[in-house]
């Protein structure tokens, strides 16, 4: 379905370029939940955007993209726009500042209609309200003549999804769709976007900080740090079995209802190294050689690849 | 909605009685008998014997401001000292040939603002943005007085094309005589109010082109002109009806400095002329004319508002 | 980048300006009073830099002095109004209630006469003269300025880092030094900046129109007045003095503009009008 | 054991709407309580009450036993969510840390400026960032920062209003571990405040959680996360997504947090409860103990 080759984003200062994207390539297919876990300034949502091709205007981006065996070429933003809205949708984290204030919610979603199938607004403005009915915006009709201020967050990201959804784009990409909402909402939102996933056979790009909600729903996961994608696999085995010490991390910092995970954390400061790996300054396992070499990503087993010099065994010594 | 809108007019209201203490006070202020030791401005001595009167200063000041604001709401605002005629008849004679030259200035500027001013914000830091960002800095910075003269100085006196002042030729009244007559006051103050309003277009339009909406309306597909004319410059209105709104009391009084210049036969130069000869009667009264239409204004603008966005009704 | 670049820009050029001015009776190669029957409208040249008047004086040392006025009326008058628009502005947001609307009521008032207007109409009934000059322009320009300095006040006294500091136990006198002033001053600082071009064009105009500051002292408004006169003859006399204002007024924008991008302040955020409505 | 904080039936409203109507809790010397809920449930309004920040329209706030409504308390601080707005920006981390020695004149400048390298050290923060502007470090860094800022007064009781929400997990985690600390080396009472129920996991001995303006349940971490017996207690739980992809939930969310405009009727829970009958729609529910230390607000809590 989508094929991303040698990804590259990056910014230009003074002359140099800092790269925040950092030559990645994945696939996903039909049908499929990708989910995409890293912290912050991992370069996930660039990840996304250069998909999108929404970059801000500033950045330079290399690397190749395949759509449905097709080429898309970064410099032509043309293609893009065929794609955008019809191939590919977006759900994005904040619902509230994504739709625009001025016009009724379901105004937005008849809009796209609108403009892609180019059918009269009469004929959009019915679909729309029975694709609010199907996302559970009810009573439909009232909430369709509502502005965006009078809607619960709950509410505003689920017509957000619709205005996405509306022309069943067969990618779909979810940046943190649900960090700006409560536990309750989360689960409904991410329910309705499996459900889509399920229904029309698109491929979804989950894209997320909560390894809650990665494994809750995704199929196949990337972890990223800082700009590089260190490790790739099925969700199960990911979870039962990690090999990169900085997912090891990122699970061991993640607080549980069931346990007390406090004693599990270590307290070594973060370090940047420009050369070698990119997690070397925070691995509790770096060795001197990891300082020096940049490990690639390499296949372990099939549909595992993880990108460490030393991955992690089942007991812990490599 | 309806109590926002009886809110603002309320305020209005409050402006408005302010606007008319305020100007009755400064008259009030303004010395009465120099008007008969200065002999230069030739005002014509019974007017102003009936305009003391009826200031009736004997009585205590409160009295004075109600006699004077009754007379205001049965729409009488004195007499010119000058021309020993009623105000509101000068005033009305001048307020044509004041709107021809204005309300083209207006529409002029405000379009080429718009248009330029969209251009330039969704291509920023652009040579053609760098460019008329300088260009309206420095439209801004010139007195309109002098760029009318250096005007005048380039087509009337060094490539005589153009008339230097008045709006016509006398015993020629064309249509095309007049436009020759106006073109150097527009060319003026479509300079000026162009720089204001584009720096204006051009940053509320910025200030939406980056607002998440545009990224996903942009993500959900639409084109560019969709965008820009759906969501972008609904956002961007705001601003901009504020500083149209601004603008609109200019409309009626005539730009008074350009018209000076030019001696355009208007509004502007009436009360320039008018206030140099101290014609008290014509000051208070376009005061008074003038800080109210500048309160309907921002009234009409807020109502524009409330229209235009949901989130204040 | 640019923003650094017009501010540059801009303050070189303003002390510049400033230098002229201080220095006007050290760098003037004339007497600006002087008249001589003989020399009168003579074109720019080695001995009259910019010319000479109707009756002869050196222009250019008249635009030095002229310098003097136009920058003292652009300053003086932004300090009155910058001085009533805080003071006002502090007590309405300070006391707020019936203060607050009895001032910000006012300022409405004020806000709503067309500067220019209430300018000639405050000249014409008294004298006019230098000082009523600076007082009447400062009287236009207070209201902005206190809308501005209270809406500043309220948005920072809602802010999290007052809080912060009054559970240490900091009292009114430290939240207003310490926390409310250094980060209100940025856009007080911008807004006061571009007051002095607005004095500066007011000043102009106004002497310009015989309203302002009078002969015999020689300012670029009333310069440009006895221009007009010979304006078809002499290019010159009319062209100098409005050149100065056009670069005064600029310098003052460019600062100003280069102020606001510096403290990353946005244009249509920075309008004190209707800022509180 | 006295009580160090009581908070009795305190009613709190913006304007129509009332964001804390009608709580009450104590809190011992040693306790730490969590306070979950979700947004607008009233809980950052709660905890500024209690630090003073905002006076309560009804009802007594007790510290130590002596009524401190609407008062501030040098030993009640608070660390604000967004370590960004909480830190003036044109103050150094040295004058910000130093402030409070400042304000209580509690030492002459050579030793506060020793205190504050000592603070900043126990904080985890490098000396070598004191002239540093709180945008020039790490979100991580700034809640340092505000910490020490508070600590620096010596406080008994600290409100955490979701202090780690805008943190990576990472970094989140360390700086738990960093108050979990703190709290045994200073003998710290924390209210922590959350809409992360495992993050009060990790930290609290107790929890209460809060629903529009109420507390509806609250009893000690263990009893109330293993045995929970609100249905809105039981549904945050569930809501929570596990991180074990084999232990995936199917669950089924009915409704929209209540609308605090117009606050259902009864039982405030109840349009969304999968057990409400004709009593919870009517009669608002009474706070029972159902063990020791865990009480309920639930008419079916005491039915069963």
């Amino acid at each position: 379905m989508l094929e991303v080759k040698n990804l590259q984003v990056g910014f230009e200062e003074a002359g140099k370029i800092t790269w925040a994207v950092k030559n990645s390539s994945f696939s996903v297919s039909a049908g499929e939940i990708l989910g995409i876990v890293g912290e912050s300034g991992s370069g996930k949502s660039m990840t996304a955007m250069a998909i999108m091709g929404l970059w801000p205007a500033d950045a330079i981006v290399r690397g190749q993209l395949y759509f449905q065996g097709r080429k898309i070429d970064f410099a032509q933003h043309k293609a893009w726009q065929e794609l955008r809205g019809v191939m590919m949708g977006m759900v994005f984290q904040d619902p509230t500042s994504t739709l625009n204030p001025l016009y009724p919610v379901g105004q937005t979603v008849a809009e796209a209609l609108c403009y892609h199938k180019k059918i009269p607004l009469e004929e959009a403005k019915r679909k729309a309200l029975k694709l609010f009915t199907s996302l559970g915006i009810l009573p439909a009709a009232t909430r369709a003549q509502q502005y965006p201020h009078q809607l619960s967050g709950g509410l505003k990201q689920r017509v957000a999804l619709a205005a996405a959804i509306c022309c069943k784009p067969s990618l779909l990409i979810a940046d943190e769709p649900t960090t700006a909402l409560d536990v309750t909402v989360q689960a409904q939102i991410l329910n309705l976007l499996t459900a889509y996933v399920r229904e029309e056979n698109s491929a979804l790009l989950l894209i997320s900080h909560d390894l809650g909600v990665i494994a809750q729903t995704a199929d196949r996961v990337l972890v990223m740090c800082r700009g590089v994608i260190v490790e790739e696999a099925p969700v199960i085995k990911l979870f039962k079995h990690p090999l990169h010490p900085y997912t090891q991390l990122l699970m061991n910092s993640l607080p549980r209802l069931d346990r007390n995970v406090l004693h599990n954390i270590e307290k070594n400061g973060t370090a940047a190294s420009s050369v070698g790996c990119v997690f070397a300054g925070r691995c509790q396992y770096c060795r001197e050689f990891c300082l020096l070499e940049e490990p690639a990503l390499k296949t372990i087993t099939e549909n595992r690849k993880v990108c460490c010099h030393f991955p992690l065994t089942k007991g812990r010594s490599s | 909605m309806k109590s926002a809108l009886v809110r603002r007019f309320l305020q209005t209201v409050i402006v408005l009685f302010g606007v008319s203490v305020v100007t009755f006070l400064v008259m009030h202020a303004a010395p009465g008998h120099p008007l008969q030791a200065n002999p230069e401005l030739r005002l014509d001595p019974t007017a102003i014997e009936r305009w003391l009167q009826l200031r009736q200063l004997d009585q205590p000041l409160i009295f004075q401001y109600l006699a004077w604001l009754s007379r205001v709401f049965r729409g009488d605002f004195g007499e010119s000292l000058l021309y020993n005629r009623p105000v509101l008849e000068l005033m009305g004679e001048r307020l044509p040939s004041t709107l021809l030259l204005t309300l083209s200035a207006f529409a002029l500027a405000m379009f080429l603002a718009v248009a330029v001013g969209i251009k330039i914000a969704t291509q920023q830091n652009s040579w053609l943005d760098r460019l008329v960002c300088t260009i309206s800095l420095a439209g801004i910075s010139v007195p309109n007085f002098w760029l009318g003269m250096v005007l005048v100085l380039l087509f009337a006196y060094r490539f005589p094309i153009l008339p230097a002042v008045g709006m016509r030729t006398p015993g020629d009244g064309s249509i095309l005589d007049i436009l020759q007559h106006m073109l150097l006051p527009l060319l003026v103050m479509v300079a000026g109010n162009f720089a204001r309003y584009v720096r204006y277009v051009r940053s509320a339009v910025l200030d939406v082109m980056q607002q998440d909406y545009v990224k996903a309306a942009r993500a959900r597909g639409l084109g560019e002109n969709e965008i820009l004319y759906r969501h972008v410059l609904p956002n961007a209105a705001m601003p901009i009806i504020t500083v149209a709104a601004l603008s609109l009391p200019m409309l009626f009084t005539g730009a008074m400095v350009a018209e000076y210049v030019f001696a355009w036969p208007g509004l502007g130069r009436f009360i320039i002329t008018s206030t140099m000869a101290r014609d008290y009667p014509v000051i208070m009264t376009v005061n008074l004319y003038t800080a109210s239409l500048v309160a309907i204004a921002n009234f009409i603008a807020d109502v524009l508002y409330l229209l235009i966005d949901p989130r204040l009704r | 980048m640019r923003s650094n670049i017009s501010l540059f820009t801009g303050l070189i050029l303003i002390a510049f300006l400033v230098t002229l001015a201080i220095l006007a009776p050290v760098i003037a190669t004339h007497d600006p009073a002087t008249t001589s029957a003989e020399k009168w409208l003579q074109p720019p040249s080695s001995e009259h830099f910019f010319g000479t008047d109707r009756l002869g004086r050196d222009i250019f040392s008249r635009v030095l002095y002229g310098a003097r006025v136009s920058l003292s009326v652009g300053m003086l008058s932004t300090f009155v109004s910058l001085g009533i628009g805080t003071l006002l502005g502090l007590l309405a947001s300070y006391y707020g209630g019936l203060v607050d609307v009895i001032i910000m009521r006012f300022a409405d008032v004020v806000l709503v006469f067309p500067s220019m207007l209430l300018a000639i109409t405050l000249v014409s009934i008294f004298e006019p003269a230098l000082w009523l000059v600076i007082l009447v322009i400062a009287g236009t320009g207070w209201p902005s300025i206190a809308r501005l300095v209270r809406s500043e006040v309220l948005r920072l006294r809602q802010s999290d880092f007052v809080a912060s500091a009054r559970l240490l136990g900091a009292k009114n006198r430290r939240v207003v030094w310490r926390h409310l002033l250094p980060n209100a001053i940025g856009p007080v600082l911008v807004a006061a900046t571009l007051c002095v071009p607005a004095a500066v064009m007011t000043e102009a105009s106004l002497s310009y129109l015989g309203l302002g500051v009078q002969p015999p002292t020689p300012t670029w408004g009333n310069m440009l007045r006895d221009a007009q006169l010979y304006l078809r003859f002499a290019w010159w006399y009319a062209f100098f003095p409005g050149f100065f204002v056009f670069i005064t007024v600029f310098a003052f924008h460019l600062t100003g503009e280069g102020l606001r991008q510096a403290l990353g302040l946005s244009q249509t955020a920075r309008r004190g009008w209707r800022a509180g409505s | 054991m006295g009580n160090l904080l009581e908070v009795k039936n305190i009613v709190y409203t913006y304007g129509r709407i009332a964001a804390v109507d009608g709580v009450s809790l104590a809190l011992g010397d040693s306790d730490s309580l969590g306070l979950v809920g979700e947004s607008g449930s009233g809980k950052s309004t709660l905890g500024r009450c209690i630090a003073g920040l905002l006076t309560p329209q009804r009802g007594r706030i007790l510290y130590q036993g002596k009524l401190i409504n609407g008062r501030l308390h040098k030993e009640i601080q608070l660390v604000f969510q967004d370590s960004f707005a909480a830190l003036n920006p044109r103050m150094k981390v040295e004058a910000l840390v130093e402030e409070g020695l400042i304000i209580h004149k509690t030492a002459d400048k050579e030793k506060r400026r020793r205190q504050v390298r000592e603070m900043l050290q126990t904080v985890g923060v490098d000396p070598a960032l004191l002239s540093r502007f709180p945008h020039q470090l790490s979100g991580g860094q700034r809640q340092r920062v505000a910490l020490a800022r508070t600590l620096i007064l010596n406080p008994r009781l600290i409100i955490l209003d979701e202090p780690v929400s805008s943190l990576d997990v990472t970094t989140g985690m360390r700086l738990l571990s960093l108050l979990q600390d703190l709290k045994v080396k200073h003998n710290l009472v924390y209210i922590f405040i959350s809409h992360d129920l495992a993050v009060v996991r990790q930290i609290c001995s107790r929890v209460a959680v809060m629903y529009a303006g109420k507390i509806v349940e609250i009893g000690d971490v263990e009893a109330v996360f293993a045995r929970p017996v609100h249905f809105y207690t039981k549904l945050l739980l569930d809501a929570h997504p596990i991180p074990d992809p084999e232990q995936r939930k199917k669950i089924n969310i009915r409704g929209e947090a209540a609308d605090l405009l117009s606050p259902p009727s009864g039982c405030r829970f109840h349009p969304r409860c999968p057990a409400a009958d004709q009593r919870c729609r009517r009669i608002p529910p009474p706070f029972v103990e159902v063990t020791d230390n865990h009480r309920v607000a639930c008419h079916k809590a005491i039915s069963s």
